[in-house]
């Protein structure tokens, strides 16, 4: 079982739960996030001062995958994602060593679905 | 709100109510301390309007998404600026030019504004001085083209949409607007628009299609063949706006009296108040009954739809006739949402059918729920000046679509307006979603 | 405002300033021109009245939690709508059934609302019209409604809580109000409520009162045996709240006076203001000795409780006896807000504290700091009324929570009224917390 | 707003329109209506007056960041109360101490307030009441604090500020006043100032400058040799702070003019509402020049630099000059912004920009654009009163900070106000970063 | 040592917290998050279109613990979180490789309670 | 590759930023959190009730390195949170198996940076 986290566009969310949809991954979690990469950030300004904004929006993804779903999740993922200019994102991929269901008690593979 | 000096005796004895009560008043001659109370209401009319403006702000805000906020509030605040400089440059001779245009399709009493020591005095109007003839006028006419920021926002170049506002209450508002209450040809055909449903707010509202229509719906809106709802950021807000634009409504419509005259005000005061209660329960039952739940941004534009209904004939409709028109206001609204969605018309804030339709609705009303009203003129009315608007519309922002552009880029539209086009954010430091 | 024509006079002569001067008026003529200013005034105050409904939306809205937002302003909304309407349809003529009715318990004149021309003149009243009279009361009615919202907020079940409040104000607040106002029982018992701290306040306050202990309290509130606090998530809306309610009350109490007086509406401006400054520094001195800190809500809830305090005797205590008041109130209400709570009585806003307490509180204080009036006199006003509200409330809410149920499911309740009444949520982007 | 009784036939021969034309009065006898709607107007006025602190207290907050949310909209609360309290106490008694003052430095008619019965008539001044002239006045004092609590905000002392803000009000400004309104030694000199640019506005300006000085910037906003931005958390609610004091200044200029007169109320609306207009022109084409992107932030700060600027001429400047005053203040704004972030004098709301420069600039346009009056007079006035103001702020600040301190604790900054001060938060729930 | 990553319904924090105190597991970190699972999400509508509300508010929870402790949080949570009805939530178990504690300088397994 | 998780106090966000920059780590993803450690919470009341505030603001950092960055991460971390009280925060490591750049397709530590 592998923990998947993704980081991509915000206004590519629906696009990237749409391919994973596709691929037949429904299960998954989402919080907002600021991110600094090669995207540099841009500068705001406010009452004639400048405001450096290296943090950029982003969106957080995490999904709990059992390994055979691991190649279709992160293809899924950067298809919706891609775009090709700078900030399109990141893809990490982190070993689960348990997964437990609250409602049933399952563990294991059978609990990531 | 028809007002030249000339004309203002007729008004009055239009003004009739239920029983046929005529407020009588003593002929041009009135007392000092009655030109004063008279000037006084009509100077508290003008700051209800002025309210109003923030109304508007404020429920444009809270029904669109807060990566837009600062850019609604900044183009509405520049409006009302915009709105009263032009008014005081050139709009308020175009829309009053004097007995020179009496029956006529325009006239202009030339650049500024200024008064001789007359204009102080029940000479001018038994009802109130030149100056605040001016303010009070002025601040109608910022209101046409905050209908339509409302309908263009989230997508539409702030530059742009500045330089059409200008123009448009410069020119188009007030020529307009003289057709009746400066004494023009609709007057003399009949016509009859009390406080505005037609000459404020359909002709905010044709611009408004017109805009919209030029510019496409916003991303996202409509895609994949399906109708998407692009949900407002601030329910607060937009309560506050619909209820301060009530509150303004008072001036609105009560100052357009034009005096203080306290049959003919607290009448109209009756029956604003009763046509915005009656379009909230029209639009409650309504959304209710369609939507299954009952929506509140359907309902304050129910209230809203019922206010705009009634505009047009505040001061001479009965107090039943007053909840009817705003009952069906409040019913046609959710409807003419629905309807514009289903034609892919996307207006985040229902402007359309609150000021175009309900607007017409009003006006024809008058002609309908009035006998001492042609049904004919006020259609013509209508028709007349929507095409003369839509035209009007279609050559301004269609030439700015082509000089300059009218819509800011797709990735600025994404990105959202505050940061594209004025480099901040409204809420700083708050954690909002912003994916779509 | 005691209104009815026939009771006027007395009215007038009740009003003694400090050093015992009486604004006299010339009888029942005035000159057209003071009719006029008089009408003027008082639709200002219907205006100012009118304001007070946004202040208890945002007052309430921000007390409470951000996912019952949609639903506080549904209910605010539709309440205004509701009351307005019956109030015209039968509160209006409940509560000044006219002369027939004197002395009294219960009158009616009729349904619907109207008038003849001598309605327009100071025939029917030197103060106002008979549209004026209209609108002014209408615009009181709604309150009381309100006041209970904010008490029940989070947790009643809409479409009960619109029938308790139709039912409510179309029946009970026009029926007390007649009492006092419509020249019946309580009127020739010499009872005083100059703008309402009873007759309003109170009077909403009761129904607040028994339909909490109805409903009970909101899930998490009390739980293992400790009061928890369930913050309200916006204090900018609850300070907006505030300070419309506090502008709206210049209306509520200077129209109050049914005329323009210079004297009389100048006296209750400056009284009025003392009483919420007042009422500010006696929360203020309470919060910061009692809870430590000092808690704004609490200081908000001292600004309406001076305000609610001043409202019965506005016109006839001294400018010290109006600090003291307001002091007193302000003082109070942190402790009835702690008391409430102590008993297990859960109500978000404070309603019962400012309304309810602060309101028998004005009420006894005329009695207290006006020689003019008896303090058994007032203290029968505020038990019977108290005991007939309440009663009125537990048939009316009760019988409701029989038939249909007057509170959501615990699910509902967890995920918000926004969501499971309304389907839509108050700040759609926003992260928000909704553990609680 | 000079308005004793001796010197308001003066007053009224300065109120000189373009053409020269003298509103003409029926001298000290008006009749009884009249003075009914003079009364009513100045009521009016004090309720717009009133609006405004909410209008302050939305401004500052929107501008601040939100941790700092509860403990500015506390002292805004608070000082509305003290204000009043302490003007009734002493300030009104100091401020017009009466005909022995008159071209004096000094005078105090007593503690507390309170008439005989001729108060309420028009032998004490044909346009209020006694309770009038306090209360309309009583609305402006509070106003000087409020200005300094926003240039302050976010790292002042609660406990410390609020007994600055009770002595500043209590003393300072009513002493200051009296120069000029209470027909002191300003006065007699003829040094003009309508409505208080200067005697409000810069009054509070020069006390927020030097308490800026004392206290020193926030954490964080000059840190390793440059200018950081911290900014404002709630866009909407600092627009709608300006669209409110806006409001609140046509009661401010319009009640300046002590009486419902029809000429000089309407002209000073319109050159009020043109300046405040200019100013909104003004700061849109100076930020979208200098800083490249239209400011919201700046274009706000603009309408009320241009209201402030007009303030001290409203009723003597022409239309023409009514704009350029506008203008000139709303360019004014934009550089004055960036020159104090410059010279490291951190005001978060632009407070000094606003009130005390364009204050300082209306003053003296009044020299510029009004041939009736002198500008070393103006000069003299704007001097004598900036050094009065800031030796006076030296005095309590300093010695606060000595006895007590003034600033909260970096921890307490950092965590915020809301949290270390009030130990509640503005908006429970929500999401908020405050690395900042 | 591991970490522990759980997603509850957001009422049931304080239930969690409190079975967790009792379990004495006292430090946690806690997110907000949206979650797609099982539980199908609801529809929405807003002026008469519909809005597919199909990512649920929930809590995120991220416990680092020693492995002796793994399975009493396990339970803690599932105690605290269970209900039976679907959106219950899920919990993730990886292993950490290394903890420090920024104060004291402390790693290791001194440094995670 | 290696995860690296950072709770730090909200106001030193800024300096663990700057000491990261330093140490020519540019790359990282930031979250706000509400946390519960050593630091015990404080209580605040409002309308008289108490509320227990013992979730505490924090800011929660992902920084992905390659395995020689480590060391230098954690250390910049540390430098920049430092203040020797309470609160300070915690730093996790998690062994990262894959990772992958959705712009250019890059995978393993390649992507990382
Ligand atoms: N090494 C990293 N550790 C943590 N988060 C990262 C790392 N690299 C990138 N991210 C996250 O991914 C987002 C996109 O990275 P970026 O380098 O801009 O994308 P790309 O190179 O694909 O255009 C960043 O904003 C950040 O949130
Ligand atoms: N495979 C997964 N990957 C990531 N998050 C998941 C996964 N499965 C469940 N979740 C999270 O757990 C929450 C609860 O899941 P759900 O399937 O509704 O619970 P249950 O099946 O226990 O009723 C989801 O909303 C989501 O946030
Ligand atoms: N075992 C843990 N699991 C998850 N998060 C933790 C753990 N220990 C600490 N944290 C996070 O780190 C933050 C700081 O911890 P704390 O114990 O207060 O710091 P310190 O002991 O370094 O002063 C906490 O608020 C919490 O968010």
């Amino acid at each position: 079982m592998k923990l998947i986290i993704a980081y991509v566009q915000p206004h590519k969310l629906n696009d990237v739960k749409q391919s994973l949809i596709e691929a037949e991954i429904t299960k998954m979690s989402v919080t907002n996030s600021l991110g600094c990469g090669q995207q540099m950030g841009f500068t705001e300004t406010y009452r004639g001062a400048e405001v450096e904004i290296n943090l950029l929006k982003k969106v957080r993804l995490e999904i709990a995958v059992n390994d055979e779903f691991v190649e279709k999740t992160i293809t899924a993922i950067a298809d919706g994602a891609h775009t090709g200019a700078i900030g399109d994102g990141k893809i990490f991929v982190i070993t689960l060593d348990q997964c437990y269901r609250i409602r049933t008690g399952d563990t294991g593979p059978e609990a990531i679905g | 709100m028809l007002r030249t000096k000339i004309n203002w005796i007729m008004m009055i004895s239009l003004v009739v109510l239920l029983g046929g009560a005529t407020w009588a008043q003593a002929g041009e001659e009135v007392s000092s301390a009655m030109f004063t109370v008279n000037n006084t209401w009509m100077l508290c009319s003008a700051f209800l309007v002025f309210i109003m403006h923030l109304g508007f702000a404020t429920l444009e805000v809270g029904l669109t998404r807060a990566k837009n906020t600062v850019n609604i509030l900044f183009k509405n605040t520049a409006i009302v600026a915009i709105g009263v400089l032009t008014y005081a440059l050139m709009g308020f001779n175009l829309m009053y030019p004097g007995e020179t245009a009496a029956g006529g399709w325009f006239g202009f009493a030339g650049f500024g504004i200024g008064t001789d020591a007359a204009g102080l005095t029940s000479a001018y109007n038994v009802g109130y001085t030149y100056w605040t003839d001016f303010i009070f006028q002025a601040m109608f006419a910022a209101t046409a083209a905050t209908i339509v920021s409302g309908a263009v926002a989230e997508r539409v170049k702030l530059s742009s949409f500045l330089i059409f506002s200008a123009i448009y209450v410069a020119l188009v508002y007030p020529v307009v607007g003289m057709w009746k209450w400066g004494g023009g040809w609709l007057d003399a055909l009949g016509f009859y628009d009390f406080a505005g449903s037609t000459l404020v707010h359909s002709v905010g509202g044709w611009a408004a299609l017109v805009c919209v229509l030029i510019l496409g719906p916003r991303i996202g809106k409509y895609s994949n063949g399906t109708v998407k709802a692009i949900m407002g950021h601030n329910m607060p807000l937009a309560a506050i706006g619909v209820f301060l634009l009530w509150l303004g409504w008072f001036g609105f419509n009560g100052g357009s009296v034009l005096s203080a005259d306290p049959g003919a005000v607290s009448f109209v005061f009756v029956t604003t108040t009763l046509a915005a209660t009656a379009g909230i329960m029209g639009a409650m039952m309504t959304s209710w009954i369609v939507q299954k739940k009952p929506d509140l941004s359907m309902v304050l534009n129910g209230c809203l739809a019922g206010l705009v209904g009634i505009t047009a004939g505040a001061d001479v409709v009965s107090i039943t006739s007053a909840i009817i028109i705003g009952l069906i206001a409040g019913i046609l609204v959710v409807f003419a949402v629905l309807f514009f969605d289903r034609l892919r018309i996307d207006d985040p804030v229902g402007a359309l059918s609150v000021h175009l339709v309900c607007g017409i609705w009003g006006t024809l009303a008058v002609g309908i729920f009035s006998t001492a009203h042609s049904f004919i003129s006020q259609l013509i009315g209508v028709v007349v000046i929507g095409v003369f608007c839509s035209i009007a519309t279609v050559i301004i922002f269609g030439g700015l679509k082509m000089v300059m552009g009218v819509r800011v880029t797709p990735e600025e539209e994404q990105k959202g307006l505050d940061i594209s086009e004025h480099g901040m954010e409204a809420y700083s430091g708050f954690q909002i979603f912003i994916s779509q």
